[in-house]
């Protein structure tokens, strides 16, 4: 299946070893969209090199912006204030929903089924128009700068977002309507791309990957950043670990995601939007890992700064790049047809992939 | 961009490698990784216009019971243990990396490797640093492995201990040039095969690429 | 001299009248398939929160002529080493077959090309069989590996699914006792009952082997199949590919055809025998009505003038359709002296029954359509074993059951209407046995769950 | 029966009969398989049509189904599924030249005896089908029905239990290798 295959999310080549029908062997060819985004991090100021992490995973721009400016701020010893937190936390919680409204649309288009696609774009819409509203962008956001925010949020954006998640209740219902339980739906992802707890965790998977094999472990819980710590949410956990499970634990999040998006927009405090953060930002020497929950995954970055302007090292953590390693062990066995379905599970963005 | 890559030596980093440690283990390789600098000698930069921070204490020794363990069981092979913002990093000795790997996964717990990358210090002798971030489900813990390699040095490979690794490595392989020992298909990942050079090593300019390559496949004279 | 004219008149009633009939269809049939189409893409934007083609003409209606052009003028590619013979043939024999099999199709009482050919729906089915040519040779024509599978896996899904429609039919006939379609729709005039009542579970499997049949819905996988490209239609473009679609579309439209002449009592009105409920007359010319009301309505909201134009001139044509239904009818009531009402008696059957053809099959048609933009598409061999572990016994047991009630029926001498006394028992075994071999599935399926699934071609 | 109905008939008889005679002989000439496959099509078609043309509509529609919708597309697959250029190459006919010679002369000596005895007979030689008026024949579908499960339905019942066993063999078969 070449680069520009219909159903591969962009550039992936799976060279497929098949029997007849059967996948006996895969192997995943991946660089068509390598940009040496961490070359380029040594080469930038600590700001400039901001906008550069939108263009990974293009599809969660704004969760690549926090993980970035969160690490930074960790670098710095500084961190951001609560009202900065409580709108960061808001913007990524409706980036979660888009990411996994674009994965819906875009599997289930895959497996035959046309009418989720529209429906999942005129949510998704709604969330792109609000970021729009707030900074300007649709996709590559750049919502945040290291230690707050640059724009006050705008007046209506409480109103916005609570008119988006009133209406998303129902929306999300008509989705399971469509295809929870639906037979051909369940034909087609019951049973397809097992991937056992203990695989799951061997591989590194993360995310609602390694969650619907049974591991309850989200970075936002374990290790809280931002202001998730002050409001409640469930982890979905599935059992079997299949597309099934998969596409359950990504419904159940986007519900959790408009749950805490409605309990945060109900207070945010008041005060600064920026900590003492001087223009030129030189961290004092030494390094830092900071992971945040991405829609994918876990996203790190470890950032080595050696006192300069400059970063020493960038290096990030791709969940799509680490996912796409199970891809081999869970097309085994499976029809062609099936390897479908299991690249869209994956929900990779090939941005972040080759960086 | 506007600004033009700025290649000149980052003032404030201490040059060359400073030899003392405060940690005194029993064998302290010859060289220290410059990034442990120790606490007095560079007086960390305070940011210009933030108000003088005190010169906090960044990188401090660490040593709680997990440090403990590594060391009687592992003695020497654990050169030197330091938490820099509250993040443990355990300094390895190259040689027993793999062995010191499934100690950590089977004994200590942490059985998911999020990351396994490499840095460049070009100025030291031993040149890289291949850095391993792991994270144990049961005890909601991170650590940092690090093992010291000079160019050309073989590094175990983990792969056996966390299959994750297996892109990992051949990323950092093909980026460093680092040969990870025992790896089941140690291949360039992200770049064309036929590719000379690995670009992350900070001698390789930015805008330096394999024109051979570019010329003989793509047909141009070069990428800029 | 008298001779020559009454050999003439004989000739032409009987070689003349069917070929030009014959080329009615031919003429008219495009353009219906381009409005089918519209209504199809209208549909499916509708359901998806969007408008569709709103371009060309207001909203769109002129949609399907321009499509037509666009293809006329679209370049013909033949890739390089295929067979410029069977290339050329294929895209011709499928559209043949299908054009053929509307000839056997009895539209109203008085509309019926092949006059009321004795064999009449075996005629539609075993013609419509002969598109099966049509694709394996343009796969096998267009010489890429993909398209040569996309043929085969289409035409095996075909001749499997024709088993099934095939047994379904032979329940359906055993109640009309004739294959002859205007006699069939007698029949069910004479019982009273609309054979899909009588045998409701052929009436689901004919229908969903009909879908099969036509490549659509959960079941088009040959040109669905994400490595396939298109199936067997990939290589063809332009005119050539139009054919295609013109023969899918008609074949849809055949189908559909067949199904309501036998299921759903072809141009009868839902209540033929009881009188009371003649009201029903009425409703055509006032649906009609309703419709060029709702045009009138529209017009001033054109934003260009021509658009204006042809909403008038659609309203225009709602409203003469709606008085051409509605004379008969008027004529029919009892202040109306005798003569005329008889001399009306054939024009009224004519029309109306054309009008109820046509309205259940376009409801046959907006089913297909319904289906194809909700659920998602079946893999391959889920396609195969759905047609052969379930759809297929499950239509012979239904033929087995049906004959029984038959008997039992004519031993106990039930007639029309009663004669549900006997199928309902017969139909509800059906169904549970239909629930059986759906558990046996279940079963088999787990216990291989860990295995994959069964290669279709083993 | 005016005379031009009665040409317009023969002249489709010898249409149908000449296309008929002409596939099939290119069916047994063409090097291609595929095209070898369709002019056979063709022929069975035309076949069909003089079936029709003899108002035996049951007859026709059962030669289209039975032979060009079922046995012709079990061909054409399997021309498709089993990769025939190393058949094609293998000229295997070259012996049987001689045995094929001889056949055929006797085939042509029947059919002359055939013609030559018919001129014995009274009424003019070639005996001439008068093409039967269309209402007066029974629907031949009830007639050939009658007949199937009335008179012969003993051979009936045998064909189709053979029918059974030939089935049961191939799917055993095909499991075996499967």
């Amino acid at each position: 299946m070449g680069p520009q295959h219909p159903s591969t999310h962009g550039v992936l080549r799976v060279k497929l070893k098949l029997d007849g029908e059967r996948v006996i062997g895969s192997e995943c060819m991946i660089g068509y969209l390598h940009r040496g985004v961490e070359k380029i991090a040594e080469h930038r100021s600590y700001q400039q090199f901001a906008p550069y992490v939108d263009r990974m995973d293009y599809v969660a721009a704004v969760s690549n912006g926090l993980g970035y400016c969160e690490a930074i701020e960790k670098l710095l010893m500084v961190e951001a204030p609560p009202r900065a937190r409580v709108i960061r936390t808001i913007l990524t919680e409706l980036q979660r929903i888009a990411s996994h409204l674009l994965w819906l649309g875009t599997h289930a288009l895959d497996i035959g089924a046309l009418t989720p696609l529209f429906y999942c774009f005129r949510e998704r819409e709604e969330i792109l128009k609000i970021f729009e509203k707030y900074c300007g962008a649709r996709l590559t956001t750049h919502a945040f700068r290291i230690g707050g925010l640059q724009y006050e949020a705008y007046d209506t954006l409480e109103k916005d977002v609570e008119r988006f998640c009133k209406a998303f209740e129902s929306r999300i219902g008509d989705y399971e309507e469509l295809l929870t339980q639906n037979r051909i739906w369940l034909g087609r992802t019951k049973g397809v791309g097992i991937l056992k707890a203990a695989d799951a965790i061997a591989i590194g998977a993360t995310g609602p990957v390694l969650r619907a094999s049974g591991v309850k472990w989200d970075i936002r819980k374990a290790m809280p950043y931002a202001a998730y710590d002050q409001y409640k949410f469930e982890i979905p956990v599935g059992t079997t670990g299949d597309t099934y499970d998969r596409y359950l634990v990504r419904m159940e999040e986007m519900r959790q995601s408009r749950l805490i998006c409605l309990q945060a927009i109900e207070n945010i405090p008041a005060g600064p939007i920026m900590a003492k953060v001087g223009k030129v930002l030189k961290p004092p020497p030494g390094e830092v890992y900071h992971a945040i929950e991405a829609p994918k995954g876990e996203l790190g970055y470890y950032v080595i700064s050696d006192g300069t302007v400059q970063p020493y090292r960038v290096r990030i953590r791709p969940p799509s790049f680490v996912n796409l390693q199970a891809f081999d062990q869970m097309a085994r066995g499976h029809l062609v047809a099936d390897v479908v379905a299991i690249i869209g599970t994956l929900d990779i963005v090939l941005g972040e992939v080759d960086r | 961009m506007a600004d033009e890559p700025k290649e000149q030596q980052p003032s404030g980093m201490p040059a060359g490698d400073k030899p003392a440690s405060s940690a005194a283990p029993a064998s302290t390789p010859p060289a220290k990784p410059a990034v442990a600098s120790p606490p007095g000698a560079a007086p960390p930069k305070p940011a210009a216009p933030p108000p003088p921070k005190p010169p906090v204490q960044l990188q401090t020794p660490l040593n709680n019971e997990l440090v403990g363990r590594v060391r009687a069981k592992f003695g020497g092979a654990l050169v030197e243990a330091i938490e820099d913002r509250k993040q443990a990093i355990l300094a390895v000795e190259r040689g027993r990396l793999a062995e010191i790997a499934l100690y950590l996964r089977d004994e200590e717990k942490f059985d998911l490797l999020s990351d396994l990358t490499a840095v460049d210090w070009p100025k030291r002798e031993k040149r890289f640093d291949v850095v391993l971030n792991l994270y144990s489900f049961a005890k909601n813990e991170r650590l940092r492995v690090k093992a010291h390699a000079g160019d050309g040095e073989e590094v175990p490979s983990v792969a056996g201990v966390w299959p994750t690794a297996n892109w990992l490595e051949r990323e950092a392989f093909d980026m460093f040039g680092i040969v990870f020992a025992g790896h089941p298909n140690l291949a360039r990942i992200l770049l064309p095969d036929e590719w000379q050079g690995y670009p992350l090593r900070k001698d390789y300019d930015i805008i330096e690429q394999d024109t051979g390559w570019v010329k003989e496949n793509l047909g141009i004279e070069s990428g800029q | 001299m008298q001779g020559l004219t009454q050999a003439t008149l004989e000739f032409v009633n009987q070689y003349w009248a069917p070929l030009v009939c014959g080329l009615a269809i031919v003429a008219v049939l495009p353009l219906i398939v381009g409005y089918v189409v519209l209504v199809e893409r209208k549909l499916m934007a509708d359901m998806q929160a969007r408008l569709g083609p709103m371009r060309v003409g207001p909203h769109g209606l002129l949609q399907p002529i321009a499509d037509a052009v666009k293809l006329l003028i679209k370049e013909d590619i033949i890739p390089d080493d295929a067979d410029k013979l069977v290339f050329w043939l294929a895209p011709v024999l499928s559209v043949g077959a299908a054009l053929l099999a509307m000839a056997g199709l009895a539209i109203g009482p008085a509309f019926q090309i092949a006059k009321d050919i004795n064999i009449g729906i075996l005629f539609v089915v075993g013609v419509s069989a002969l598109g099966i040519f049509g694709i394996v040779l343009g796969g096998w024509a267009s010489n890429s590996h993909y398209s040569l599978m996309g043929a085969l896996r289409s035409s095996a899904q075909l001749v499997s699914y024709e088993t099934a429609a095939g047994m379904a039919l032979v329940c359906g006939l055993l109640f009309a006792g004739t294959l002859n379609m205007t006699s069939i729709v007698q029949a069910q005039h004479e019982q009273g009952m609309w054979f899909g009542l009588l045998a409701p579970v052929a009436f689901f499997v004919y229908l969903v082997a009909s879908i099969a049949e036509t490549n659509r819905a959960p079941f088009d996988l040959p040109e669905a199949e994400s490595e396939l490209v298109a199936g067997y239609m990939t290589e063809f473009s332009g005119f050539r590919w139009s054919l295609y679609f013109l023969a899918e579309y008609t074949n849809m439209i055949v189908v559909a055809s067949v199904a309501t002449t036998l299921f759903l009592g072809g141009w009868l009105r839902p209540f033929p025998r009881t009188h009371w409920l003649d009201f029903i007359d009425f409703l055509p010319p006032l649906l009609l009505v309703a419709i060029g009301v709702y045009c009138l309505m529209r017009t001033p909201k054109q934003p260009a003038r021509v658009q204006q134009l042809f909403m008038l001139a659609v309203a225009g044509l709602c409203f003469t359709v709606a008085v051409v239904l509605a004379a008969p009818v008027l004529l029919r009531t009892p202040f109306v002296n005798p003569l005329l009402a008889s001399a009306a008696k054939p024009f009224y059957e004519g029309i109306h029954g054309g009008f109820w053809f046509i309205f259940k099959v376009s409801a046959y048609l907006y089913f297909f359509m319904w289906l194809r933009f909700t659920i998602p598409r079946y893999r391959f061999d889920q396609l195969m074993r759905l047609g052969w572990h379930f759809l297929i016994p499950l239509s012979i047991i239904n033929v087995l059951l049906i004959g029984i009630a038959m008997i039992a029926g004519s031993y106990l001498h039930l007639e029309g209407g009663w004669l549900l006394l006997a199928t309902i028992p017969a139909s509800i075994i059906a169904l549970i046995v239909a629930l059986f071999i759906l558990a046996m599935e279940q079963k088999s399926e787990r216990q291989q769950a860990g295995g994959a699934a069964p290669d279709p071609y083993a | 029966m005016p005379l031009r109905i009665l040409m317009l008939d023969q002249v489709i008889f010898y249409f149908f009969a000449a296309i008929a005679v002409v596939s099939a002989i290119l069916t047994v000439t063409r090097r291609n398989v595929v095209h070898s496959a369709i002019f056979l099509i063709t022929a069975l078609l035309a076949t069909a049509g003089i079936f029709l043309q003899l108002r035996a509509e049951f007859l026709f529609i059962v030669q289209i189904i039975l032979y060009v919708g079922g046995i012709m597309v079990l061909f054409v697959f399997v021309i498709m599924l089993v990769n025939l250029d190393v058949a094609v190459r293998q000229l295997q006919f070259a012996r049987q030249k001689w045995v094929a010679m001889l056949i055929s002369l006797a085939l042509a000596a029947q059919v002359g005896l055939m013609l030559w005895s018919t001129g014995k007979m009274p009424g003019q030689g070639m005996p001439v089908l008068v093409a039967a008026p269309v209402d007066k024949l029974p629907p031949n579908s009830e007639a050939v029905a009658r007949s199937l499960f009335e008179s012969y339905l003993l051979p009936f019942e045998i064909a189709s239990v053979l029918l059974l066993v030939a089935m049961i063999g191939a799917v055993v078969m095909a499991k075996k290798r499967a």
